[in-house]
């Protein structure tokens, strides 16, 4: 009897909890506030959020080897299914028309990615502050939280630095929905009135033939260019294909709702699930954010730049606010170029525009992932 | 079979007043976190709301219905221009 | 040629059929008589009946380990994966708006667990019987066929006896089918005709925030004093917060709907296929399902109970039957309670103060379970 | 720096491509192209033919053992999960009516397997030309292209000949598609104009019980007499039992969309994954094409004759036509049949006659995929 | 390649044989099978409904009709009463 | 650390460079393949459609609107001979 008790009270909660624990529950809980509350990326911040509550629960082990949200980790993350998976599901839900009309636009995808890159670098130097110890591959990872693609930044940090993927996973999705308000200032700072009242022509329409021949294309380059970004690549073309081709209706519809909804549960269950004391208690965290917020920041004013760079080689024809687009975080970015355009003219609609650079960033990211698998990865 | 029955005994009791403590403590918990929320219902609604964030949901890109209408919008006023 | 012909015989199931084959493929034939014909829990007991004739197919091994009922219960149900994605989606399906509103009746759904634990005495007792021989945790997972709650019996047996599993699934569902007619004579002898007629106060309406906090707050609670019962709870407040929290309604209807479907068809598949004869056909079996209809009638007895204690306290302000509802079986237990009460005051509508302790039962019964697993577990 | 170059230069797909590959590519292109431009079985062809991309992509590895089709293959085409659970989806889309109706015209389903026995022969045949050797395992598996079923021809070839997967799978849903070019010759050649001018009986109407009753008893004959083809018509029959008991729509719902869609998406890349250069690029494939061009002519011829029989043995009642639906092929050979039927009476409608030995095809060859796994399985 | 090729022939005529001897017992069942339902179908329509229990589908909860309408009866209830 | 900065830059510098050379040539490839698909475009509507394959898709045995369609005539046609 007295033995049953006292097994059962090492069996509570409250015989067991550590510290670590509990604030790593209160971190839970403050990603599902700011999800719910603040509508920060629910989709990914609740399954994160409470992902995080539940494996630090002690005694209950659900992010142990037996627990449910361990075994989704080791059948999902650290296969890199689950992230692919998802990027079938946006490039099934993703429009290229506006790229493939005005394909110049890329360029302004590719000067976001340099966030990615200086924000490595920003990494390496933090090193010289004590207590920070991140190796290449660890600032890789972190850089890539300014790519703002969720999955990308998953896929690459379980790959390069598994044990910061929890830290880099919040960042990246807390980022993304920061956009609105991270990306405003610089985008006024670095244009004058005139730059952002640049009304852009009307695109051309896109032919059917294009759209299929689209992922296609992109599909062969990366092949040629950049092996490492076939698996990422692949399946958001792939998705894209699914779409577009017009004959097969049935598995577009499955990637664009069954596939990418239930898997977007687990995953972020399972990111949730690296969200342990242990790993995210540290002041390595603090520089992962900080970081973060620098790599959004470098980003949105690289594509600025680059987009005042067209603006002047087109003699005007390019508004550089939608360089601001090529960070992705689709469609948040777009949005957010179109609401400072009408700031000042409230007539110029360019958020068709902008989504060109917006979804060239998806790919800029994905190619920038490529690159540093092949030059860092295992 | 009297030890196991024993056994199953001290289960039964132990079992049994886990099940009530927990589902009383939890009666309590419950009827506090509605009191909360009714302040904080009050105290929200009183107050400007604090959400000025907008809406991000990187899923939601197919059925977006406020991007059709920035579209739709966008296009009238091309037409208009021409 | 003649090789060819023998070896073709001997591959025919006529030549290798046994009389414990036949009859569990007659067990299954009689589930899906039940099922299709009778109505008795067809979501289950369609796969659960038609896997125990697949699985008792000789030759064809498709619940051996490289068959595909094999591969499935290996996956979902020894892991406790399905039984938890089932969980996922009852919370997502239940609305547990009358137990925030009421809480107390919380207290019923407790009392209800009485037949867990009396049935599991039970057990015990029957190993005074010659043929029986019944461990604690045996008797422990046959107690829990009175928790009403198939995904949690499932869960439970398969860690404390998997190889009683089949029986205690097909009493498990068995027997919630039969809750209209195992309950209404016990509710009716132990209440007077006045009791019956008690009609209780409307409810209160309850905010979103309170609907959102009540899974959070259950979680809590759960991982203080129980972390063992913090998988099955999880799981429930997790779903049930994808319901309420209104931003992820895309995964709402994953848990609700896909997830939930294509678990139930393979749960159903995998629990069919351990109902093999060595297994079944065995004296154990008639007392497994004896003990469960004793369970369900002692659990349904304790809720009235319980009800009528709450009925004095209250002064007459609960109706004692909505205590038969504590012992879950969502909703029938609940649409139970209202048929018996309008026999008496046909303009009494129960219903809605029934789905209280109903849903409360569920919560009850993974305690329960939680409890078992702590004192019993691995 | 330099080391950085080389090492990136040697990771790029221009500097490892292989002659192979590219061939492989183009033939997966190809495949695309039939899928998209010609409407060749696009559920299948379009992830085949991507699959067979991706996976001929150098240094990507994506069909290598820590691959994502490399993962999806071993998980799900190897257990030959993934072929079982396209046939639980089309038990579910299936509606045997018409062969309840009249259970005679099963025999033009049994029939038309002639031709995946002579075509085994041919296969053992073409041997005797230097560069080909294939064993009796091979053969049968290219046989069974000729029963006209994609989920049988690929769960056959999985445990028979796992090297001429792709080859045999291409060919399978290739000449499915091309049922309404290869069939109508053959039938116009072997029926006289008043056979095919012949009327037929209106069908009776098929009760639910039947209905119901229909899936039990085609498997209990299968476990009696060809327990190696109860995994297939298992899932075939249970599927068909979800569909008709009207009990389930939820779980019948779930096998007709979301389960064969996801897995036909990942079934399709898996397949796609297995057509590289060293085991496709070879004389074999070609006789595998012819082979099954033949398959399907002969089983085509088969089916017509037992219609010419059948025909005679009823006094004509039966017109032959409908014998080349027993290919299967679902439902595109019961339309050629009704089609070609038009061409002498545009009044006569013989698509629902057509539909029994259409669906009869698929439980015949079902059947066939089970002798040979019992004669040659390992 | 006289043996495989007899090998071969030996499947063939075992397995045609297989595959018509069952379809053709199929035939017959099917034919017995259909004939058996008749009779049931007009055994158990001329005989009381046999089924008495309630349906009972755990999963249905929530789009459940029936239970919406019992609980607008019983908000009418309630409102007529106040 | 010094080291690591360093092979940091060789980094970002091969990682951009890679990066504005491969979408580069993606802005070049999809411009022709515009291009291209245009000439496509109109050389194929000049000519007959090539397609004369009927289109054959196993799974949509269910919601099939010719199967249907044709189901329907043969029904319709039944009736007016009766
Ligand atoms: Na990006
Ligand atoms: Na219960
Ligand atoms: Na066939």
């Amino acid at each position: 009897m007295e033995d049953s008790i006292r097994e059962l009270w090492l069996s509570t909660g409250l015989a067991n909890f550590r510290l670590g624990q509990i604030l790593m529950m209160l971190v839970g809980g403050t990603l599902l506030f700011l999800a719910i509350r603040k509508k920060f990326e629910p989709l990914l911040l609740v399954p994160i959020g409470f992902g995080a509550i539940l494996s630090n629960i002690p005694i209950a082990a659900m992010a142990g080897p037996e627990g449910l949200l361990g075994y989704v980790y080791a059948v999902g993350i650290e296969t890199g299914v689950f992230p692919l998976l998802i990027f079938l599901g946006v490039g099934a839900l993703t429009d290229f028309g506006a790229l493939i009309a005005n394909p110049k636009t890329i360029l302004l995808g590719a000067a976001a990615q340099f966030g990615i890159f200086t924000t490595m670098i920003g990494a390496l130097l933090l090193n010289a502050v004590p207590g920070f110890d991140f190796t290449l591959a660890d600032a890789a990872s972190i850089g890539i939280i300014g790519g703002a693609d969720g999955p990308t930044a998953i896929f690459l940090a379980t790959r390069l630095a598994p044990e910061l993927l929890g830290a880099i996973a919040v960042a990246a999705y807390s980022y993304m929905a920061l956009v609105p308000i991270i990306q405003p200032p610089i985008m006024r700072l670095l244009t004058t009135k005139k730059e952002r009242a640049v009304v852009m022509q009307q695109m051309r329409p896109v032919s059917k033939l294009e759209r299929i021949l689209f992922p296609l294309t992109v599909l062969i380059v990366t092949a040629l260019l950049l092996p490492t970004a076939v698996p990422l690549i692949g399946m958001l073309t792939f998705g894209n294909l699914l779409r577009e081709c017009g004959v097969v209706e049935r598995l577009n519809k499955a990637a664009q709702n069954e596939i990418i909804n239930i898997v977007t549960i687990f995953l972020g269950l399972a990111v949730g699930s690296k969200l342990s004391a242990d790993q995210f208690l540290r002041v390595e965290t603090l520089g992962i954010l900080v970081l973060g917020a620098i790599a959004f920041g470098i980003g949105t004013a690289a594509g600025v730049l680059m987009g005042k760079i067209m603006c002047w080689a087109t003699g005007g024809k390019v508004n550089p606010l939608i360089g601001a687009a090529g960070v992705s975080a689709v469609p948040m970015a777009a949005r957010v170029v179109n609401k400072v355009g009408q700031e000042t003219d409230e007539n110029n609609f360019l958020l068709m525009h902008a989504m060109g650079p917006n979804v060239a960033g998806v790919i800029g990211s994905a190619v920038a992932a490529g690159v540093l698998l092949a030059l860092l990865g295992p | 079979m009297a030890e196991l029955l024993e056994a199953g005994l001290i289960v039964t009791l132990v079992g049994l007043t886990v099940v009530f403590v927990m589902l009383t403590v939890l009666i309590f918990v419950i009827g506090t976190m509605s009191r909360l929320s009714r302040i904080i219902d009050v105290v929200v609604t009183a107050a400007p709301p604090a959400s000025t964030a907008r809406p991000a949901t990187a899923l939601r890109r197919a059925d977006d219905d406020e991007l059709a209408g920035v579209i739709g919008a966008a296009i009238a006023a091309h037409r208009r221009k021409r």
